[in-house]
């Protein structure tokens, strides 16, 4: 009863994530992206699927290079100056395969705003101009209810409402109470906003472990639904305090230019992705 | 000596006046490093904001291939983070936001998203990140751009991501005003001629006088090369 | 320059609280409210506040007590169970002379969210029945306009943004970074709000001296305007670390019958609520 | 031997189910000792909320004249403020939700506004606090009451300030269900009879068995004493 929510790796991508999930990531950019989970959505060749994230790069680029990605709900979608464009994400808009639904990044944060508080809009200020407000049919404005004589009209963002967040963090307990070292970017918020979370952690301790750093926990364990414990679950994107981005395998995948050479990169992190689990059952360790 | 980068930086970090509330996203190492040394020179109150939520960050050395990641947090004075800062700008409090894009046309609107059509794009760019939001709501909006040919400043920009309260255009051969109504030249860079950035710009430049970039200090530089020895504000170049 | 934001109560309250000006107090009930604040406002006669929190108990009973409020907009005022009712505040209210908006604490929360993203009313899950909905014109029922035909109704507040939100806090430094201890209540969600952050601090820190407990610090200095060091300033409310509730001058208050015990009860505090500055002039001490 | 509130805090705990998210706000020193009981006994991951944000606080023996004060922070497991409470009711995802009010009437109206006229009230009430959203949200509000009487529970609210998921009303004579039309009598407290509710309730009670509420037993009693040694869950009364 009291670990049920702790799983491995496989167990977790195939109860959770079904064809056509919208799914949202933790990290922005190159920083704590779930990038061993997704990896396993991979290898389970998971559908249809979209993603939500204020700022992406690999997280969204890896699923998009499996065409296993339907829309991108996203201010931003790119590696940052040294390592250049997400490629497969902007081959597939290119070839009408994934729809890229531009927002800005602040457009995300309200739509999911929206589903935080179970309601189904949410008023943005700022977004006032341009062609992303008449060329997409989540934005709308209306007129204020409340001055309608005299008031600036206002612009409504509709709620995305994940189906699932994934977040990678440092430390987690069996319980779920989950402690983000550093930057925190969306994380709080994708994780009140989706109907499930799963945390992958670098370490999971015991339920109790975390009290004495309670003011640390972004997350707390009754939001959490599955725990998954993977050191090196956000490489080849940073996690901090644990370890840097690892510039050889992005160079690897963002270099790969074939189907083949896209598989292997992702078999060849597979030890490491199910590792602990895998040692776990070896040595008979109920976990 | 110096170059493209320094230069850019040095001038962005003279727009930066003391005590302002002023962002950077990702991809911006060039106005992270300009941020750092307003604050060195002229601007020690400035506040400094981030992605990842350091309010003034000590320092930027460990930066090198990203301007959003934790190290920003680590010898920062407090944290606020990228959603609080979208509010902050919402309520007119952001002074300064630096934004990019990749065309820009005579009326300052600024396209960040497609090249082609927005439904069917031949080129699918980043997108906008912030400016959708940031360019109508910041007092400021600076943007900077390492590129300066007729393909970045066009006549008519593909799409429209954004427009708004756009103050100057960074680019290695001039700085570009806004009035409200149109692009202005503001100043040439040392050395650049009048006809080297209409050669370089696919629109009419508007211009009354001419004025000209105070060139570096030594002073400018030296403390441009103590805040950033590895130069990452040379990254897009 | 550096500390112009350090100033004593006198001109705090003379500076930025003006008659007819909407106010957002920190803490919960009898927790952390800015009470010495409160007193110099009553002695300065500051007239036609509008007062919003969630929970609110003597700080508004207080500003009624002196006829200094024209509403109130709050899910709950009253003291807690052991000290009764907040008899001001209802004799007011029942009386005419106070308009009482009642919401849900949640739609204070709401309203005061659209403060804070600047958008003119929020929409609110959740008050789907009743009178308050039908009573007050700061509730609206629409349409879904992204769902026209199948969609339920949604509710909007109206935002509410405070002029100025006094905050008192355990510690601040001269630059307005300001660390709560214990419960934070609405107070990062009002300091955000508002027009103006004042701060009320048991204790005042040269700059930078909070350096190393930066992940403490709720309100950084650039939201903030003014800061007064002010020990005690919440009594006798509660504040976590320093001191609790003084149950005797809280029982003197409540049993206050006259305008001449109301009065001397105030006066009662004036060397405490001054003491600070009172002290530093004597010394010639600049601050 | 036991008086009213330790029945009534008795009765609540045990309608609190092990893993339950349970809310409790102001004024509530009630509800807050039955979460503790109900989680020393048979709800051991109970997850238990508050105004101050202190999740499962390891116990409330200073919280003596507030069920809202940072003392529930000091050794709780993790942080969970009030904000992001009604957030979580809204979603759906709150369980439990404990509520006050003033009066009730047979079709589960709660009024804990005005009595008189809202715009002119003959007494203005403290308010409802959380229930105007969160009654209608949580899975299961319960309302508890000290006072059973003709003024509590009315034919006629003077106001609505709300109804919805009102799942039980526990007062020291019985406790009420609401089947989602009307409330009903689901049980009445050791040594209360029928007449005695009906006496003390304007509107006809609708029940069709009699149920009894059990006893406290010893176990019970026991570790409510050890939880609150103040009697914390009296001071209403």
């Amino acid at each position: 009863m009291k670990n049920k929510k702790k799983m491995d790796l496989k167990e977790a991508v195939d109860q959770y994530i079904k064809d056509g999930s919208l799914l949202a990531f933790s990290g922005n950019v190159l920083h704590r992206a779930p990038m061993g989970f997704i990896r396993e959505i991979v290898r389970q060749g998971k559908k249809n699927l979209e993603v939500v994230k204020t700022a992406a790069a690999m997280d969204v680029d890896l699923l998009c290079a499996f065409g296993l990605v339907k829309t991108v709900h996203a201010g931003f979608v790119s590696y940052e100056t040294k390592y250049g464009l997400a490629t497969h994400y902007r081959r597939g808009v290119e070839s009408g395969i994934i729809q890229g639904n531009e927002h800005a990044c602040y457009t995300v944060i309200c739509a999911l705003r929206g589903a935080t508080m179970n309601v189904p809009f949410m008023p943005v200020h700022g977004l006032q101009y341009g062609g992303l407000l008449h060329e997409n049919d989540y934005f709308m404005v209306v007129e204020n209810p409340f001055e309608q004589e005299t008031a600036e009209p206002v612009t409504l963002v509709k709620t995305l409402k994940p189906h699932v967040a994934v977040i990678h963090v440092q430390v987690c307990d069996e319980e779920g109470n989950a402690i983000i070292e550093g930057a925190k970017y969306e994380d709080a918020l994708i994780s009140r906003a989706a109907d499930k979370v799963i945390i992958t952690a670098e370490r999971v301790v015991p339920a109790g472990q975390l009290k004495f750093q309670k003011d640390k926990i972004v997350i707390p364990g009754f939001l959490t639904e599955a725990v998954v414990e993977m050191p090196k679950g956000a490489a080849p994107c940073s996690c901090e305090g644990k370890y840097d981005v690892n510039h050889r395998d992005i160079k690897a995948f963002t270099e790969a230019d074939s189907t083949d050479q896209l598989k292997k990169w992702v078999a060849s992190y597979e030890k490491q992705d199910h590792g602990r689990s895998y040692t776990d059952r070896q040595r008979g360790v109920k976990s | 000596m110096y170059d493209k980068s320094d230069l850019m930086t040095i001038v962005i970090s003279r727009l930066l006046q003391d005590r302002e509330t002023v962002f950077q996203g990702v991809s911006s190492h060039l106005p992270m490093v300009a941020m750092q040394l307003a604050k060195a020179l002229h601007a020690p109150e400035l506040v400094q904001l981030n992605i990842p939520g350091g309010v003034n960050p000590a320092n930027i050395r460990q930066a090198d291939y990203s301007s959003a990641g934790s190290d920003l947090t680590r010898n920062a004075e407090s944290t606020f983070p990228l959603e609080e800062i979208f509010d902050l700008s919402m309520r007119g409090k952001l002074d300064v936001a630096f934004l990019g894009g990749v065309q820009f046309d005579y009326y300052g609107n600024v396209n960040a998203s497609v090249i082609g059509t927005y439904k069917k794009p031949k080129v699918r760019l980043p997108g906008g990140a912030g400016s959708a939001v940031l360019i109508p709501t910041a007092k400021k909006a600076i943007i900077w751009r390492a590129k300066h040919d007729k393909r970045t400043f066009v006549k008519d920009v593909d799409f429209i991501t954004t427009r708004g309260n756009l103050w100057k255009i960074v680019t290695p051969l001039c700085v570009f005003g806004f009035n409200g109504t149109n692009l202005t030249l503001d100043a040439l860079h040392p050395g650049v001629t009048i006809e080297e950035v209409q050669q370089a710009t696919d629109f009419d430049l508007d211009y009354q006088t001419i004025y000209h970039t105070e060139p570096p200090t030594t002073k400018e530089l030296q403390t441009l090369n103590k805040i950033d020895p590895k130069k990452l504000r040379g990254l897009e170049f």
